[in-house]
Order: structure tokens, then C-alpha cells, then sequence
């Protein structure tokens, strides 16, 4: 049984992993760079490792220096949380020749699923609907136009090794085939270092639907039903939620079984998600699979009650998963919001900087995994999420609402944040009545950009207020002796203010 | 005493502080009065009754005490003090800007990845003079007209501040 | 339907119903003391209202201030929250009167179930088991001998207007059955001005279980399980949960049905609470009825899944339930642990004062309904509860587990809490097994309250950051320029520390 | 430089910064010797990694700067700065106590309910003098010996301060 976890990630999704170690009793050892000196993961711990500068490719992306950690620190497992070396087969590989226990699948499956072509492949196989286009890499371009011709423009040309929106090109006229596969190319290469890429026919309305795995090592595998995200905006999701809107139980059951099937085909073990691309007919097809742990496995543990961190290290233990498929039912609605760093209106620009105060909702029905704190500056070096926000309703109604006063009560100051946009999608018709897809940012724009008609009176309250602090920071009093006793003299406040209307 | 505030670069208004018993302080902004009940609940944070409508408002001071976030319920305000020194500042950074040329700065803190450009070069409309990146974004700094780089102040792997100037054109 | 609500109450009960108000889009008035001009509650709501100086006589529990701030703001309903007015029938007629819809029962079930006599020979005629004792107040000495004798002792003499162990005394010998009366009587004359006791048989092992009631106006009334809260301190509860450990599902079915027939038995209607104490052969005697919110009812709305307060408002408005009784079912195991500001280890005395720093447990499983803040003064007139821990789990081990590492996170400095002496009852063997009785605290006063041995490296390591911080506040520096770099230069963060052990 | 400093009222130890690099801190605690990395996160939090360890430590500091509670995972110590100082007061409070009577006085803030006894009563050992209520709870306060009331300093429904001086004995 494992004994010690290195957490081989920094931010929420390490303090969230360190949580569930710590209810089950295992220690825990965080690793960071320089500049995470003072990070929440590092305060949380009781065991800290430094390794190396803060740019994440001299720190937490060298394998050799996660080990080393490992080594010196007694660590005999390691969760590698989301992003970073989650998805690297070499990783795994290294894990187990060096006899460390790696919280997640093996190298084998991470390869298959991690190379989209190879992955294609392997669903087609296993009898699991794909969306209709190439299996292999394109060589020869008459050969691109004749399966364009096959399966019929709008085509996506996508790369091999992609992801987050490179090396895609969407193709909607035959006679741009030949130039987007060569400009898409050249991108992979760029970007991947391998310019393979491959034709698949381009959904319409599409809706990104995925479905959350377990399968643990004695080939039990099942799901926890779906999260629909198809709010993203570049490529990159923003609210995630469960049930789905578009869903029929017919089809979620299918979808569900089909899920299991596509893991199976890996002879996957942990925790993963098969995300599937699904159109208005809700004819759903196979994108790809996460082997890991998602930003958004949060909604799944709440409707399903499933602390999905504790079953992956049940099931790295070599444990059989003790979840039946037949006893699991989806209680409720939840919704994610993702809080990040950047500024919403100036094309979701990063914002790093020193949070100055943090206030956070609280009450029934809200979750908060976040990491950031009063006095703590954001690092320039990593992702720009710095909260998840999760609520949960008795039905997607009371669940908007409740995200709605979530988002109300949650004040950060000293960065942009997304607060204030997350609170224009509860707003927005199409979100609230469920009929979304993945254009829904770009179809809302009008809506979700437009600058809100203020006030003169709430004009002139920052301005009293943002006088008032001035005066009190240059010691000014003007009339009374302390212009600011607020701070020393508690026992004054409350005097009841004139009702005169003015 | 009379302060002048600008509000998101837009708004002009006057504040004045008329009248003050412990935290009931009256106020006119510009043409109105108004009574208020104002006490500092926690640093940066205030609490400002007007009649029976409160208002939680949370402030940030920007680094030169003059500039503020503030944010009520609905919106979050840019408001700059506007005192004889800031106006003095402003004016000698407007001259400065004439007379020693234009900067390139990022709004953001980040890192430099690339730069396109070396102190001499003439660049054209649009073209990309640097690269800055931050949390995992990349983002392309272009000069808005024809123009001649005069001077690079900071190399490829800097880490860099917001509005820290990175390259001065003319 | 009600257009405004006003929240006759303060601290977290007031800001825990806002937030349901919120979510409903039902504009909130707060009302509030001097004192408590910067607390949570007037921050939260957008219209507020000062009812006067801070002693509770001369403010929340004044009904003519609050009908005068009901009327001065135009709210047509009041939600009175738990303590202060909530169970004053007078204040539930008077609003009545006013017109305003008083959210909670009417004065006659308030009344009724407010005289513990009274309460007793109404319970009786419904049919709803009682503690054998009394059904009259005692008049005569010599007929409670007679009494004593029939029931055998021990017995407990009860206030009838009594609460908060006020006017009770255990009697366990013949002789002592007439002292104890007089002095009950003269205890309770001085507390309530009403010198009426009576007699009950004294349970054991008494475990304190008490039913979630909800009923509407049209005479539909279910109950929402039960909460076992026999964790009590000076005949205070410390922690609640549910399910209770104690009940079987025969025996949970039929108190379930007898809540409901009390409840009915008063006509009530709105969220109420029908307590039983029961003993260790599930043998279970109505105790009291709460008629209004009670402080556990979270533990309720998380394994069932109900906003509580959203039914309140609901019923007041007089709609119909829509909750079914045979829709409902307990899911998973939920824990509350009251955070007090008190010195556990002096008799747990009140502990008012400023607050310096909190820091707030997260994540999945966790609720908080509080209402301190960092820089916030608890004032001396109320009630010490600061905050309510909530936790769920999928079973009871793994609600107590979340517990421990939810109270490990919290850190409250400036004042005194309750956080470390809870986190020991979840350490407590009686705790954890489930088998414990309303005697749990004294029957574990060794364990609970026996100090922990600390060591030297903990010690040092206290002396070395007051000493850092001490030369930083003095400014001194000793070696370096700047002995206090971590504010400034957070670049310079993380360098690898040596690993030589010392 | 060395400080003396008492922990919880009865380990006194003394502190010195022998080295320090940035927020790489030699320390001697006594007799050990601790290379640790100590920064400060936040007003009132500090982290301190020694060796592998890492401690999130929250403190605060009394009113007079030199007392401290100091939270350690399990612990929280009272840490008292022991300078010159203080140890005068410390003497020069002992002395007062001494020569001016005894101060009865609570040790929460509160409101006194009751005063039983008035200047030059005569009192009982465990006799209640005061009655003072927080949070709606009372707390009787007794003389733990016979003694003299030597001077009253509050009246019943005052406010009172923790460890303000309500009733002299001698």
C-alpha cells in the first residue's frame, strides 16, 4: 500500500490532491520552483521539496528532477494532478522502472489515446463511433481531396500530436484543402515538432460532451456519467456542468457504455475522460481521451458522491473498485465556473499580480478549490486559473441561481479576474434555457461584452468612498479630530443615519 | 477640503467633505449632498450606508496612493485623484512622451520571448517589434505607424513589469 | 407573494438566509445595532436599518423596532431566524396584525409548544409518547413525592417555561425530591418569571435526536429525517449529524410518522423540529418542539438535498409542498461542528475580540456558514457561535475524516475557538465507534481535555518566526540590508534550502 | 543579536541569527542549530521549511508587540519577548501589586452585571465581588482569600476591557 505522495503539480488541483491524502491519512510531499516558494501547495504541506527555477520546462516538467524529489524524500507514489507530466507515457514508464507507484494509467495507454491518429484507429476497432474522416495521416494531397470529397466540406484538418487549438484549420471550400493542410502542417511542426495531421468532417452545432471513467487493474471498468463544457472560449473551457441539457437517458446510457468500451479498448486503469463531440441529432462521436484527472472532475463528485481523487489512489493500491455502475445515479445539478486571472474584456489577456483581498462565497450548495490568498502574487510562469467555483442545486434552475449569488459574493481585488463575465453567462437566454453549443461565447457576444449602463449615484459612492481613504492615508481630518476611527473606535459605529433622501 | 477625482478616465467630479460627527460624514459630489454612515471594516474594505441603502465596497490603492480600484456591487471604477501634483505629473509625462519618443510597454507583467527589432531599424505600420509572454499566452507588440527603433531597454528572457518600458520608437 | 423580506436577526443565521433571499431575487433589509454596524450581515444586504443600541433588549429583541423598520423599508415579511423573537408568539400575532407575513408558525403552535406543560397533554392526546412525569405543574409537595415514588426515581424537575438547562435539577434520592422543587421553582421564578416545574423520569444514557419537519399551509406536513445531537456542552450541542447511529430504519420510520402527528397535532406549519430524547433500547419520548430554523438544520439540507429556508419562504407564501414524502431519502452522512469563540480549556468561556487572520477550510464535502472576517471585533452582547463546519461524506468514516482535515485547515487567530477541542472529539474513540449519549463530553474528559505533549523542535520553531518577526517590526537586520525581504523581492523566493539536518 | 523569549509561560529560551542569505536564515535556538527558509506570506503568516519540513506558522502580536500567539499544526504557543524592557516592568508590576493591593479583573471583555461589595467591605475567602457577562454567559468573580475591598473602579453596566482593573483588595 502506498505510503508517501509526492504531488508532482503546484496550485488547486495540488492543494485538492493533498486534501484527499491527508483525510486518508497518507503524507504528502510537495515539490516547487522557485517562485512557489510561497504557494499554497508548499504552506499545506508538511513535506516541501525545490525543484529548480520557476519556468515550468527547469522545474515541473523535468522528469529526472520529480524523481530525484521522490528518492530524497521517501515518496513511493506520485500523483501528477492535470497538465504538466499528466499525459507523458515516458513519465509513467520512468515511475515504474524507478519502482514508484505513478497515480494514473501506464505508458501504454497514454500513448494510444495520446496520438489522435493512433487513437482514431484504436476506437474504430474497438466499434466506437469516430467522427467520419482519415485514420491515417495525410501524405499525398490528391488523396486529402478526394476524402474531402467523400465526406463533404465543412472538414476540420487537425494535428496529429494537437491540442488547445493548434494546428487546426476548419475548411469550408474545396479549393482551400490543399493550402490548409500545408499551413496546418507547418504549425504542428512548429508547434509539436511533428507535422502529421488528418481530416475529419466538421460538426455544425457541436456540443463537447465527455464522460467520466474508473476502471482499476482487475478489469472493472465504469462511468459517472457525462459534463457537458461546451461553454469555451479559445478552445479552452469555462463552465462545466452535469446532467447535460441535450441528453436523453437513451442516449446517455448508450454514450455511458460506449465510454467504458473506449477504455477498455486501452486496457486503461485510473481515472479518464472520453470526450465526445455531439450534434444537434445527438449522433456522438469519439474526440479523444484525457488520461488523467480533469480541471472539472468536481461536478461529477458532487452529483455522483465520488471523491474521484480517493478512488484513483484506491485503484493505483491495486484496490477493485468497490463502485457498482448499477448503484450510481446522478443526484441533482452541479456547475463549474473557472476563475481566472485575466482580463475579459481585452481578449481574456492574462492578468498575474498580487491578489490584495479575497472575499469568498460561502452557504449551502458551494465548493471552492482554489489556492490563491491575500498578499500572494500570481506567478507570470503558469496557467491563469486561480479558483473553481462549484455549486450544486436540486435542479439546473436552483443551480444557476445559486452560481449566480456565488459569483455575486465573490470579490477579489488587485487583479482582474473573470467574476464578472462568468456572472453574464448565468444571464444569457441561451445559457439559462439550456440550448447551447460550443459557438455559444462567439454567438453572445453583443451580450456578454456590452459595457452595463452605471450611475451617477454609484459613481459617486466609489468617489466618497475613494476619498475618504485618501484623506485617511494622508492623516487628513478636515472637520472631526480622526477622520478615520472606523479602526479604533468599534464601539461608535452604527448611529443611525439620517433617512432624509438627497 | 475640495478634491477633484476622475472616474474610468472619463468622469470629472469634485468632493468635497462638508460636515463629520465620528462616522456620519456628509459629502458633496459636484451639485449633491449626501449623509452617509462610512466606517473601514477590514483593510480595503468599507462600509458606506447612504438613507437606508449599504453599499460593501472594496478598494484597492494603486502604487502611487492617487489611483484606485473600487468596487461596488455592479461595477469596479478607475478612480484617480486629481491633485495639483498628479496634474503637474501629467503634464511633464505628456511632454516627456513628445520630446523623448514613444514607449512599448506590456499592460501585464510577463517574460520576453522574442525581440524582432535592434536599436536603428525602421519598422512599418503593424509590424511586431516583440514578444511577451505570460501564464502559457503569447502576445505580439506592434507599432501602430511607420517608425524608427531608438532604443531597446530589456533582452529576450527578461522578466518584465507591467507598463515597464520595453522599447522606446520615435 | 412576498416582495421584500426583513431579517429580524444577526451573524451567520442572518447572512445564511440572505443568501437563499438572493437566490429567490427577493430584495433583504437588515437590521442592526450600533455594535453591529460593520458585521457581515449589513455589508451583505443592499438596505439596512438600525433598531438601536447593542443589548439585545434595546434592539433585535425589541418588536416594536423591528415592525417600525418592517414598515419604514416596505418589507411585507419577516424572517426571524433562530433565538431572539423566533418563538415569540406575540411577535408572530403582531406582525399579523400589521400585515406582514411573519415566516414561521402562527402564535397559537408557537404558544403551545412554548409551555413545555402545555406542550406535554397536547403530545399525550395526540398520541406522541412523552417522558412519564407530569402533565400539571406542581402545586402540591406532597403529591410530587407521590409522583416520584410512581415513576420511580431518578427524575428530573423541569422549568415548564425553561431552556438552556435553566430550572432543572436531577434528583436521584427520595429525600432530596422536595429541596429540589423549591429550588427549581425559585431558579425558574428568577429566569422566566414563572415558577411552574414539573416532573419527568430521568433517561440514563440519553441520546438527544430530534426530526426535521416541514409543513404547509394546506395541511401537508413530512418530515426530513432526523439529527442526532447528543454532543452537548452546558446543554449547549457541539456537533449534530445525520444520520444517527443510533436508529434503525423501523425505528426511524415510526418517529418519523409520530413527528409528523405532532406536528399536525398543533396545526403547524413552516420548518419546525420535534425533538426525542431516546435510550439505549431505542425506547424515545418527545422532548420539545423547536418552532422555527434550527442552527443544525444544514446537516439536513446536505444528505437531503432540500434549501430549508427557500421552503420557509415557500410555505409563507402559502404554497403547496412539493417535496413527497416518499421521494425523500437520506443520502450519504453529514457532520456540523459549531465553531465557537471560546476558551474550551476554562470551562469554555465566551471569548469575545478582534479577529486577526482566518483561513478557511475548502473543497469537496465542505460548507461553511459563518460571518467573522479578518479585522472584525465579535461583540461582547451575543452568542459566541462564529461559524458552522459542515462536511458530507459518502459514509460516516469518511464525513469524520473531512471533518478532521476541514478543522486541521481552519485557523482562526486573535481569539479563542473551539476548533482544537473539536478536532480531539473526532480523535474520540466513543465518537468515532458512534456510540455515545448527551454524557459524551464528561464521560471523555480525560481524553478531551488532557493537554497534549508538545516538543522542543515544535517550540523552536514558535521562538525562531517571533523572533524573525519581532527584529522585523523593530527593523533590525543583523546580516543582511533587509531583514524582511519576502514582502519586496518575491523573486528571490525559493532557493533550495540546505538539507543537512541539525 | 540574542533574545531571550519564554514560551507558554515556562520554557525560556534564547533565540540568535547567526547567518542570513535573503530568506535563508541560520538560527541557534539554545543549544541547536537550524538552517531554515523562512518568508513571510502574509500579514500574520509565515512559512518556514527546515530541512524537508515545512510549517505554516499564523501568529499575532499583542498589544504591546512583544507577546505572541504563535499557531504550529498542532500548537499554539504563547511566546513572550524578553528584552530589558520587560523585564523592568516585569519587576516594576511585580512591585506595584505588592504595595498597591490586588486587582481583581477578567479576562474577556464584558459588561459588569453586579457589584456585591463597595470600598472597605470586609470579604470571605470565595466570596463573589463582581459578576461580569459575554456572550450571554456570567462569570462570577471571588476574592480567593479574606480580604479588604480597597477601591472600586467601575460601575454595574460599564463596558470593560479584558484585563482592565475592575475591584482593588488588599
Amino acid at each position: 500500500m502506498i505510503k508517501k505522495i509526492l504531488i508532482a503539480n503546484r496550485g488547486e488541483i495540488a492543494v485538492r490532491i493533498m486534501r484527499t491524502c491527508r483525510e486518508l491519512g497518507i503524507p504528502i510531499v510537495a515539490v516547487y520552483s522557485e517562485v512557489d516558494r510561497p504557494s499554497m501547495h508548499v504552506r499545506y504541506a508538511e513535506e516541501v521539496y525545490c525543484i529548480g527555477p520557476s519556468p515550468s520546462s527547469e522545474s515541473y516538467l523535468v522528469i529526472d528532477k520529480i524523481i530525484e524529489a521522490a528518492k530524497k524524500t521517501g515518496a513511493d507514489a506520485i500523483h501528477p494532478g492535470y497538465g504538466f507530466l499528466s499525459e507523458n507515457a515516458a513519465f509513467s514508464e520512468r515511475c515504474k522502472k524507478e519502482g514508484i507507484i505513478f497515480i494514473g494509467p501506464d505508458a501504454y495507454a497514454i500513448a494510444t489515446m495520446g496520438d489522435k491518429i493512433t487513437a482514431r484507429k484504436t476506437m474504430l476497432k474497438a466499434g466506437v463511433p469516430v467522427v467520419p474522416g482519415t485514420t491515417e495521416s495525410i501524405t499525398d494531397e490528391n488523396k486529402a481531396i478526394e476524402i474531402v470529397k467523400e465526406i463533404g466540406v465543412p472538414v476540420m484538418i487537425k494535428a496529429s500530436a494537437g491540442g488547445g487549438g493548434k494546428g487546426m484549420r476548419l475548411v469550408k471550400k474545396m479549393e482551400d484543402v490543399i493550402p490548409s493542410v500545408r499551413a496546418a502542417q507547418s504549425e504542428a511542426k512548429a508547434a509539436f515538432g511533428n507535422d502529421a495531421v488528418y481530416i475529419e468532417k466538421y460538426i455544425a452545432s457541436p456540443h463537447h460532451i465527455e464522460f467520466q471513467i474508473l476502471a482499476d487493474k482487475h478489469g472493472n471498468t465504469i462511468h459517472l456519467f457525462e459534463r457537458e463544457c461546451s461553454v469555451q472560449r479559445r478552445h479552452q473551457k469555462v463552465i462545466e456542468e452535469t446532467p447535460s441539457c441535450l441528453l436523453t437517458p437513451e442516449v446517455r446510457k448508450k454514450m455511458g457504455e460506449i465510454a467504458v468500451t473506449a477504455a477498455k479498448a486501452v486496457k486503461y486503469h485510473g481515472a479518464g475522460t472520453i470526450e465526445f463531440i455531439v450534434d444537434n441529432d445527438l449522433n456522438f462521436y469519439f474526440l479523444e481521451m484525457n488520461t488523467r484527472l480533469q480541471v472539472e472532475h468536481t461536478v461529477t463528485e458532487r452529483v455522483v458522491g465520488v471523491d474521484l481523487v480517493k478512488e484513483q489512489i484506491n485503484i493505483a493500491n491495486g484496490l477493485p473498485l468497490t463502485l457498482k455502475q448499477e448503484n450510481l445515479f446522478q443526484d441533482g445539478h452541479s456547475i463549474q465556473c473557472r476563475i481566472y486571472a485575466e482580463d475579459t474584456d481585452n481578449n481574456f489577456m492574462p492578468c498575474p499580480g498580487i491578489i490584495r483581498h479575497v472575499r469568498e462565497p460561502h452557504g449551502f450548495g458551494i465548493r471552492i478549490d482554489g489556492y490563491v490568498f491575500e498578499g500572494f502574487e500570481i506567478p507570470i510562469y503558469y496557467d491563469p486559473l486561480i479558483a473553481k467555483l462549484i455549486v450544486w442545486g436540486k435542479t439546473r434552475d436552483e443551480a444557476i441561481k445559486r452560481m449566480k449569488r456565488a459569483l455575486y459574493e465573490y470579490k477579489i481585488t488587485g487583479i482582474k479576474t473573470s467574476i464578472k463575465f462568468l456572472e453574464r453567462i448565468m444571464d444569457a437566454k441561451d445559457f439559462v434555457s439550456g440550448k447551447y453549443n460550443t459557438h455559444f461565447i462567439e454567438n453572445n457576444e453583443v451580450f456578454l461584452f456590452e459595457s452595463r449602463a452605471d450611475n451617477n449615484f454609484q459613481r459617486d459612492i466609489a468617489a466618497m468612498v475613494a476619498y475618504f481613504d485618501y484623506q485617511s492615508q494622508r492623516g487628513k481630518n478636515d472637520i472631526a479630530e480622526d477622520l478615520n476611527p472606523a479602526v479604533s473606535e468599534w464601539k461608535s459605529y452604527g448611529r443611525k443615519t439620517s433617512m432624509m433622501r438627497l | 477640503m475640495i478634491l477633484e477625482l476622475n472616474i474610468d478616465n472619463k468622469h470629472d467630479c469634485k468632493v468635497e467633505l462638508l460636515k463629520r460627527e465620528e462616522n456620519l460624514i456628509t459629502f458633496k459630489v459636484d451639485d449633491t449632498i449626501y449623509e452617509t454612515d462610512i466606517v473601514k471594516v477590514t483593510e480595503g474594505v468599507y462600509s458606506i450606508v447612504v438613507g437606508s441603502k449599504s453599499f460593501n465596497i472594496e478598494i484597492f490603492r494603486g502604487e502611487n496612493n492617487k489611483s484606485y480600484e473600487v468596487k461596488t456591487y455592479q461595477h469596479t471604477y478607475k478612480v484617480d485623484i486629481i491633485d495639483a501634483e498628479a496634474k503637474y505629473l501629467q503634464n511633464r509625462t505628456k511632454g516627456l512622451d513628445d520630446e523623448s519618443g514613444i514607449v512599448i510597454s506590456t499592460p501585464m507583467p510577463g517574460k520576453v520571448i522574442k525581440i524582432l527589432v535592434k536599436a536603428g531599424d525602421s519598422v512599418k505600420e503593424d509590424q511586431t517589434v516583440i514578444i511577451v509572454e505570460a501564464m502559457k499566452m503569447q502576445s505580439e507588440y506592434k507599432v501602430k505607424k511607420d517608425r524608427i527603433i531608438k532604443e531597446i531597454k530589456v533582452k529576450e528572457g527578461d522578466t518584465v513589469a507591467a507598463n515597464q518600458p520595453l522599447i522606446i520608437v520615435e
